[in-house]
């Protein structure tokens, strides 16, 4: 029987699977057992109240959703008395996610969440729609040096920097995170896109503009694990697109340690159970020991460079 | 290839399969794969479904929705459920009923199903309505779809003992839905139409009026009409009558995680945004501020 | 009946639908009358001959395809001596689509194509795959701005610069490419992505990573197409994922004067001419007199912006 | 809702309707949609396909293919059409056949069709085989799928009075697909199959210098086997027996601008690549490196 478990810095997971934030909340227990989960990754929270954005916030599209939910929160306080508690009646560790109106807000919101039963922080500096006070500090490195590094003095809990698909060279934000002491990087958050309805002639989402997620999106995101994976050293964790086990096989192979799956819970509720028990016979079907062996167990080294030669074999 | 014979993930619990040991007993919502019994058009928009259902499935209450994974009506998949109102429980015989009205690629996909399809649903969904004890006569009122959702609510009030007045309204008689299902239950039965002009604000008010002279409306539901639900609203407030609507709003995940389905109330003067699929779909009619 | 019609800059073609450079050559007239079409788009050339990347090239994802051709390409010469006269045996304009391995190189070539019976030169400064010598200007404004400065003063042909998606600030790169004197901009390229096969461990494509197209990317450059449109006064040309004639008024909505179809001839070769007949019935059926007003029609200026009295009303 | 009952935009010719308005009649290559006939398993792995065809699809050539957009086997779509090469076409029923393997989303989808069931083609495209007149006897050998495609080169062959001897290799003896086909049209068939080891190459190659000596071996046909190619090829040079393969390769969209599905030839010691779709899939023996 196949060790499912992976290691994300010094924290251990029982399997790779965690929800992504903002598609999960402990409301999952009236459908899955979710102490079956490798770890539970809260919604993101800022200090203050916030409403979030004008409604419609999502829409169907090809292969996934479009949303533009804006980031509604209780705000910390809220966080900190009623839903962290909530969080710790379950096994897995917890994740609590934050974001931020600029670098010393997310300064201290780290040091503010930093309570026992947190187990790490993920650091929401990509959402696409969040206004006003910008947000999508991880288009930039330098912002994401910053805000990681003053992340990094207030607390000891591990720090996640969640990146965005947006940025043009996210390489180098990844690097960027990684130098000012982030111990993981959740790639990614989603991908700024939109949708006008053909019969009113108006954008589908009342914010005009939305995130991207779901399948479609998997093989982007699936190549910046990969490019990232190469890069840099600190542990990578895969978040877009999944909906089945060979996704988290597949990124798993990119670099990935671990998984965050948002999209398909809203498809299917039991999706994460599944694809639990499904890695486990995967596993064990091919006689894989350990999961956390298919880290960054692609097979690319060998790889034919020659056009010639490669158009003469197989495929 | 996948393991299992699906491409997206899922574990639903399947209806008459022998053990449910994969799904933890402490749920009270279910993913679940019922059979399709029966799908038939009762007029030339809308079709009532009838699906096998497991034990969870069955609890289902009035007011209480499903999220059904609709079928492709055309080449391309569908990526969001659709929440549909639970029309009718049939304990006995194990099965749920659904009256949807084929709007979009999903209600029309979900129109292709026939006896024997496999049909994914999950549920029970979200607060019903409640029927206070103290209630002797309700008056329910509906229009299109919310015919659908008024139905189960007024079953209850039957088999309670509980005297329901259904002001059913339409565009014409022929989309006067359930008339026999209300009727079934000895509901006074009052149609309004637009082609009469009977569906009017005035006329609906003015019936209204006189079920509250008449001592026949403890408390008000509705579903399916802004207008008709702002009178309701007002002769409520009015009069003190305590009153139930459900709501509709674009869900994702139908759950309470997402925010995607998210309505503004009013609550002691202030604009409060709740979940449609968590905290409703029924609210107090004095809170909610429109259909 | 509907003016189909459609003016890019100078040029007027007779419909909104082109294919997009890569996925059409004069092969097709085996399958659809081509002279149907709004203007012919060729494959990208280079002044000499390349062979392209190795296999495997293409491999099918949810919702479209990732490939890394490498566009092959048997030279300029043979392009002017053999293609060209064989483009011009249909009556649609030609668009010829030019590479090159620096901005001196894209200078001459867009001066040696620049042959009686081109129509229109793209430039396609945003290939995600081309090695080896760079290829992907179209990631910086300065870049962009060089290349298109320099095309624009040797030639009197409209130049249409291809954008990239894989750009982090599009807007910024569309408008460097507006005020260097690009007389269209076509939106866009193909994202870079990836598929690992988890039978072999082993990329799908013989180059790793290649370009995403199909309709999964719809909704991502729908949302370029509208951001750019708002930024620059020259017309765009929507290209990514349309699949059928609603996409084609969605991307005209959004901005776009004209559309590039790719993808979707692959699955269906017959596509553009049913999407042309869908758009004559569309606009018929709604009363729409000329197609060409629906360019940037989308009815945004008016949405509620106000979180509750938009949560409050309908959807 | 879209305009036509489809997602995706396609124009296809559909077979049996009366006129074919929308398709420019100087078109060769068509997009057809036509209706399955039958659909019934040869064995384990292999499915036989049989379809409704247009008067264009029925110009199809041996050697050539069409591509098909096959059905999903799961819930997810398919976005690849798959290359089938053509296995027997019938003229006077207006009929084709196919003959495929089950190997992955594509063929596992394709054997979901029933009668009745519309599938939509794109062909006929590629070149074919070519059978020179001077030539009197030809082999073929053909393994796995390639059996399939050796099948009409055959029948074209033996109508024509050539003689046709048939190597057939497989597995074991149940995977010697349509071994009927070419006994019907009177050729030798020769089977080779792993389990008695007969279909080593030594003994393939042995069989093939016996043919030759035998002045039964005018030109070469193969498919589906890089290791007996290779044999074929090598005699083929020694004795300067003309030869034909047919090619495998992933596409896209089959009719030659994408560039997709190119193999490396080797002409006159200069190696080049070539498009299996529009250049093939039927190469010359000599200029191919490999199955
Ligand atoms: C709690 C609840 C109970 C419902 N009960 C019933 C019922 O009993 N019978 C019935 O006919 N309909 C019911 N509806 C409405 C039903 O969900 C929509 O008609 C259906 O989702 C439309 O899907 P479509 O793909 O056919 O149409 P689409 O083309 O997707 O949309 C058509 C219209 O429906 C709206 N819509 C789309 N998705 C949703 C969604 N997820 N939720 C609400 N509206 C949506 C769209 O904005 C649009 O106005 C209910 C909705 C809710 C929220
Ligand atoms: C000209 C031509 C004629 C062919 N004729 C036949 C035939 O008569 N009978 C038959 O059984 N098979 C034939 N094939 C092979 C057939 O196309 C593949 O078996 C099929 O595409 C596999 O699809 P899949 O989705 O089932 O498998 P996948 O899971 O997609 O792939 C299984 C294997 O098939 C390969 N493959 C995938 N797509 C293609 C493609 N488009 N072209 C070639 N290989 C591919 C993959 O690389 C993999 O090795 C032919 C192929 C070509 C190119
Ligand atoms: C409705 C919705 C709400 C989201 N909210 C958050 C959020 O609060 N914080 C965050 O970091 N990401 C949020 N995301 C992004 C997801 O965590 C995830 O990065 C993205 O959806 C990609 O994964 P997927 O394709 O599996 O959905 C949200 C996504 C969705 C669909
Ligand atoms: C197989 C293939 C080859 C392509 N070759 C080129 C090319 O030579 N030049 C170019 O500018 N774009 C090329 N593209 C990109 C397309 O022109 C187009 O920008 C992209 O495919 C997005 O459109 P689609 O989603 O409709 O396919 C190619 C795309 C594909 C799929
Ligand atoms: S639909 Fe997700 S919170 Fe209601
Ligand atoms: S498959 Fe496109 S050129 Fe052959």
């Amino acid at each position: 029987m196949v060790d499912l478990s992976v290691k994300i810095g010094a924290l251990t997971l029982a399997n790779p699977v965690m929800p992504a934030s903002g598609s999960f909340s402990t409301e999952y227990a009236q459908v899955i057992d979710i102490n079956r989960l490798g770890a539970l990754v809260a919604k993101t929270v800022s200090r203050n109240f916030r409403a979030g954005n004008p409604t419609p916030r999502a829409a169907e599209v090809e292969a996934g959703m479009i949303n533009s939910i804006g980031l509604p929160t209780k705000g910390l306080q809220y966080f900190l008395d009623v839903q962290l508690p909530d969080y710790k009646q379950y096994t897995p560790p917890l994740v609590a996610s934050i974001s931020a109106e600029d670098a010393d807000d997310f300064q201290a919101m780290a040091r503010d969440i930093s309570a026992p039963g947190v187990d790490a922080i993920e650091i929401n500096i990509s959402c696409p729609t969040r206004k006003p006070g910008g947000g999508n500090f991880a288009l930039q490195a330098n912002h994401t040096r910053d805000i990681v590094a003053r992340v990094r003095s207030v607390t000891d809990k591990p720090v996640w920097a969640k990146l965005s698909p947006n940025a043009g060279e996210i390489v180098d934000v990844a690097l960027a995170a990684e130098e000012a002491g982030a111990d993981a990087l959740t790639v990614a958050n989603t991908i700024l896109a939109m949708k006008i309805d053909v019969a009113s002639f108006r954008p589908a989402l009342g914010n005009k503009v939305g995130g991207f997620s779901g399948p479609a999106i998997k093989p982007i995101i699936m190549r910046m694990v990969y490019q990232i994976s190469k890069a840099v050293s600190i542990p990578v964790i895969g978040c877009g697109g999944i909906s089945n086990a060979e996704d988290v096989i597949e990124y798993m192979l990119a670099g990935a340690s671990a998984v965050e799956i948002g999209y398909i819970n809203f498809r299917n509720p039991t999706a994460m159970i599944s694809i639990i028990d499904d890695l486990r016979d995967w596993c064990d079907k091919r006689g894989i020991k350990r999961i956390a062996d298919l880290t960054r167990a692609v097979r690319d080294d060998d790889m034919e460079t020659d056009i010639y030669a490669a158009a003469a074999q197989g495929l | 290839m996948t393991l299992r014979d699906y491409r997206y993930a899922s574990q639903p619990f399947v209806v008459g399969a022998s053990a449910a040991a994969d799904f933890p007993a402490h749920t009270v919502v279910e993913e679940t794969l019922t059979e399709v019994v029966a799908n038939d058009w009762v007029n030339d928009e809308y079709k009532h479904l009838v699906v096998t259902a497991s034990p969870k499935a069955l609890a289902v209450k009035p007011g209480q929705f499903f999220h059904v994974l609709c079928p492709s009506p055309d080449q391309g998949d569908l990526w969001f459920r659709r929440p549909q109102s639970i029309y009718a429980i049939d304990k006995d015989a194990g099965r749920l009923e659904f009256l949807y009205k084929c709007v979009g690629r999903g209600t029309h996909g979900l129109a292709t199903m026939g006896p024997g399809d496999k049909c994914n649903i999950v549920g029970p969904l979200g607060i019903g309505f409640s029927l206070e004890p103290q209630w002797k006569n309700i008056v329910v009122l509906g229009r299109g779809v919310g015919l659908a959702t008024m139905a189960p609510i007024s079953q209850l009030a039957g088999e309670r003992g509980v005297g329901v007045t259904a002001i059913l309204s339409a565009r014409n008689a022929s989309y006067l839905l359930s008339r026999e299902k209300f009727a079934a239950i000895g509901a006074a039965i009052v149609p309004v139409i637009d082609t009469d002009g009977t569906s009017a604000v005035e006329n609906v008010e003015a019936i209204l009026r006189a079920l509250i002279d008449d001592g026949k409306a403890d408390a008000f539901f509705t579903c399916g009409s802004n207008r008709l639900f702002q009178v309701m609203r007002r002769l409520g407030k009015e009069f003190g009558i305590p009153g139930q609507i459900a709501m509709e709003q674009i869900m994702a995940c139908g759950l309470g995680p997402c925010y995607v389905c998210v309505k503004t109330f009013e609550v002691d003067g202030q604009k409060v945004l709740r979940r449609v699929c968590v905290e409703g779909p029924v609210f107090d009619i004095q809170e909610a501020l429109g259909w």
